[in-house]
């Protein structure tokens, strides 16, 4: 029997190594595995690439695995929130890198990892500081950069429901990042907030089909949690 | 003199929206833009975030923990909404299916360049959010923004000295003397003036040549 | 009022012009747009690049639209079916052309179309013939090959249900070509069998939103009709 | 001697497939592999046409129409079933997620080159359907053919004669003389014979050099 259902959060995360790019799913707070990015600051995992929309917000979550010196690279397209202070903090004093990618390539950069498709071409960016050396390359008389495809060790996401075969849906704007990463991961682990029979789910309704996701945990309270 | 209020540029955008389009609304002053399309007239609002079909903002106390704008505001659906993730609508931004997008700036230059993202190559922390990508891809590009800065320099220009968010995208600009189109070729044509300002007054506000409509 | 409903398949397919690239939805019958192929037929528009995952069964549909001398070239993945007489007799005869596309490829491109994005390199059909004459090229060790974006000047595409927004829903494996074949076309037109009210469709069933269509026409029986 | 049938090669197929994997099963005789599952094993069965939880072939009478697999027959779904639309279909193929494919062949080079789409380059309108973007994707990819063509030659060979369908994908080959696998730098390892097949025998009937498991 199939059963991606695991207990703990620390059992969620089992395995997670130093060094690894970690993709964070949520934009922000809704859809933001927030009980699995607490549990990657217990495990304890260092020297980490942390992709994801934003660069934290106060001094939680993410902000706080970077106050702590466990990542060493952020890669996104708005480091900046209502309180980005400790991102930068940092920035300014040169002890964490930045890769800012704009919001849609960062989504298609991951997407095409997950489909196999190691680089691609787009306008966006094209005679900005950020195209400042990619390729560059003009298709029916307008010109496009090459962009490459990003994938991750370790994708955490956020679900609202979940089977044992790991299928996943959605609620309202929750989907955002969380899709798109589950495909680009060599683990996928999401955090949801109901956990449903097999058969439960609608076919359609289903965002992330099971193929995608590793490890499943049940979380009494997310964030928004109803 | 009697410039034009914040509300006012909103509702004269939202007025030239027509019926039927998609469109996607920067965050800050653009946001307004939706308070002002009549009732009557169905415009699809569209948010980076994969929500298409926006509604007003809900009632204080009624909000939707899972429901936001790419402001990361509570927002409320219209009827007709659906939801993607970040890949599809970002594949609809980019791929030229939003018909218009509303954003502020910091500079925009005769030939429709747009900068409005980074005040400088050094900022600490720059941050870029889904504007390049609205810049490239949406079918029109309209600017909603005060016509010089605060110290008085002039944001309409010949050519950004900020670092650029997209190419020769801007297709019209909403100042608060002013709205203006980007022609191509020509430049700024100036299409209104607010109440007591005058063609010379207006270009003696701006860094770039201004045109009279022909 | 949005109100993209029209009356009669005519109407659906007003303007559609000789020369035109048609993308053609479904997969099997299923998805496939019979009403709006038989509309094509009536509407006589010539010349026609058909882009679809077959090239049409028995002297039905788009079997008969080549068999009229109206389709120039095929661009598919699988010019077979269970009678593929027409195609056959006409490709032996050099009298229409085929593109053959691995049907993987065929989705990608014409996702690719739709999203803004030019060309694309993939692993698929290296080292086999259909990669001869395409830019090939390393990432990370392995080869891939360049493939370009497909549009379409029209979709012909079917759904179960619309509104008059345009957003459409899928049944079953219905879906398929269709809502990658939405995004890509300047004139998109879906057949439904069901008309709802605005509001009545799910957020989340939603399978194509109404923004990429332009066009919805019911019909009394599509195939096939439940 | 007494070769495999075709309902045992199928049921070799299966008894090798662990739980929990997502497969996807070529038309033709890869489809019975789904048969011979044994009930209490759980795999997802995928169908390029975006279904995932194919479940057996529904009873007569009780086909649903919109319902079928890449053969175009019609199937029934398992509780967990999913639906996704082709370019999610294919992106789960080509970008790795499928553990195993199951294809039928004409020839299977020692370096686990494919051909299984087109017997000649001048063939009459040739068809690939999703093979390609299986052979290349597919984590696995077994074959499960005649050991020889029915005029005798065989299927096994040091290099591909017809068009390849990809390249070093196949992984394991399941005839109706013997299992083998294709191991790189190696070449095709007998795992398995038919009663009455031996080792000569089988290596007279291929194309290319053999080799006992180590």
């Amino acid at each position: 029997m199939i059963n991606k259902i695991v207990r703990s959060i620390a059992e969620a995360l089992e395995g997670v190594r130093d060094g690894s790019v970690v993709l964070i799913g949520g934009f922000g707070s809704v859809g933001q595995p927030d009980a699995l990015i607490e549990g990657l600051i217990e495990q304890g995992a260092k020297d980490l690439v942390c992709v994801l929309n934003n660069a934290g917000v106060g001094r939680v979550g993410v902000a706080k695995l970077m106050e702590l010196g466990r990542v060493r690279k952020i890669v996104c397209s708005f480091p900046r929130s209502s309180d980005p202070v400790v991102f930068e903090t940092l920035y300014r004093e040169g002890k964490i890198e930045l890769e800012l990618v704009p919001q849609g390539t960062l989504a298609e950069r991951i997407r095409a990892a997950g489909a196999g498709i190691p680089a691609f071409f787009t306008a966006t960016a094209v005679g900005t500081p950020l195209a400042q050396g990619k390729e560059a390359r003009e298709f029916n008389g307008r010109q496009y950069v090459m962009e490459t495809a990003l994938r991750g060790d370790v994708a955490l996401i956020e679900g609202w429901e979940a089977d044992r075969w790991g299928n996943l849906t959605y609620r309202g704007s929750g989907a955002n990042f969380n899709p798109v990463m589950a495909t680009a991961a060599d683990l996928v682990v999401a955090q949801v907030q109901h956990i449903r029979e097999l058969g439960e789910l609608h076919p359609h309704m289903i965002g992330t089909p099971g193929v995608y996701v590793d490890r499943v945990v049940q979380v009494d309270r997310g964030a928004p949690w109803v | 003199m009697k410039p034009f209020s914040r509300e006012e540029m909103a509702r004269k955008a939202a007025h030239d929206i027509p019926e039927g389009w998609c469109v996607n609304l920067g965050i800050g002053i653009p946001t307004l833009v939706a308070n002002h399309v009549p009732p009557e007239r169905e415009v699809i609002f569209q948010s980076e975030n994969g929500v298409i079909g926006m509604g007003p903002a809900p009632a204080e106390g009624e909000e939707d923990p899972w429901l936001i704008n790419a402001g990361k505001q509570p927002i409320t659906l219209v009827k007709g909404a659906s939801f993607v993730g970040h890949a599809d609508s970002f594949a609809m931004i980019r791929g030229g299916h939003i018909d218009l997008c509303v954003l502020g700036a910091f500079e925009v230059a005769e030939n429709g360049d747009l900068a409005n993202w980074a005040t400088s190559v050094n900022d600490t922390a720059p941050a870029v959010g889904g504007a390049m990508d609205l810049a490239a891809g949406a079918r029109r590009l309209w600017v909603l923004m005060e016509h010089t800065t605060k110290d008085g320099r002039p944001k309409l220009v010949e050519r950004c000295s900020y670092p650029l968010t997209g190419l020769a995208c801007v297709t019209r600009v909403y100042t608060n003397l002013a709205v203006l189109d980007v022609v191509p070729g020509q430049g700024f044509v100036v299409r209104e003036m607010a109440p007591g300002v005058d063609f010379d007054m207006l270009q003696a506000k701006s860094g770039a040549k201004l045109h009279r409509p022909s």
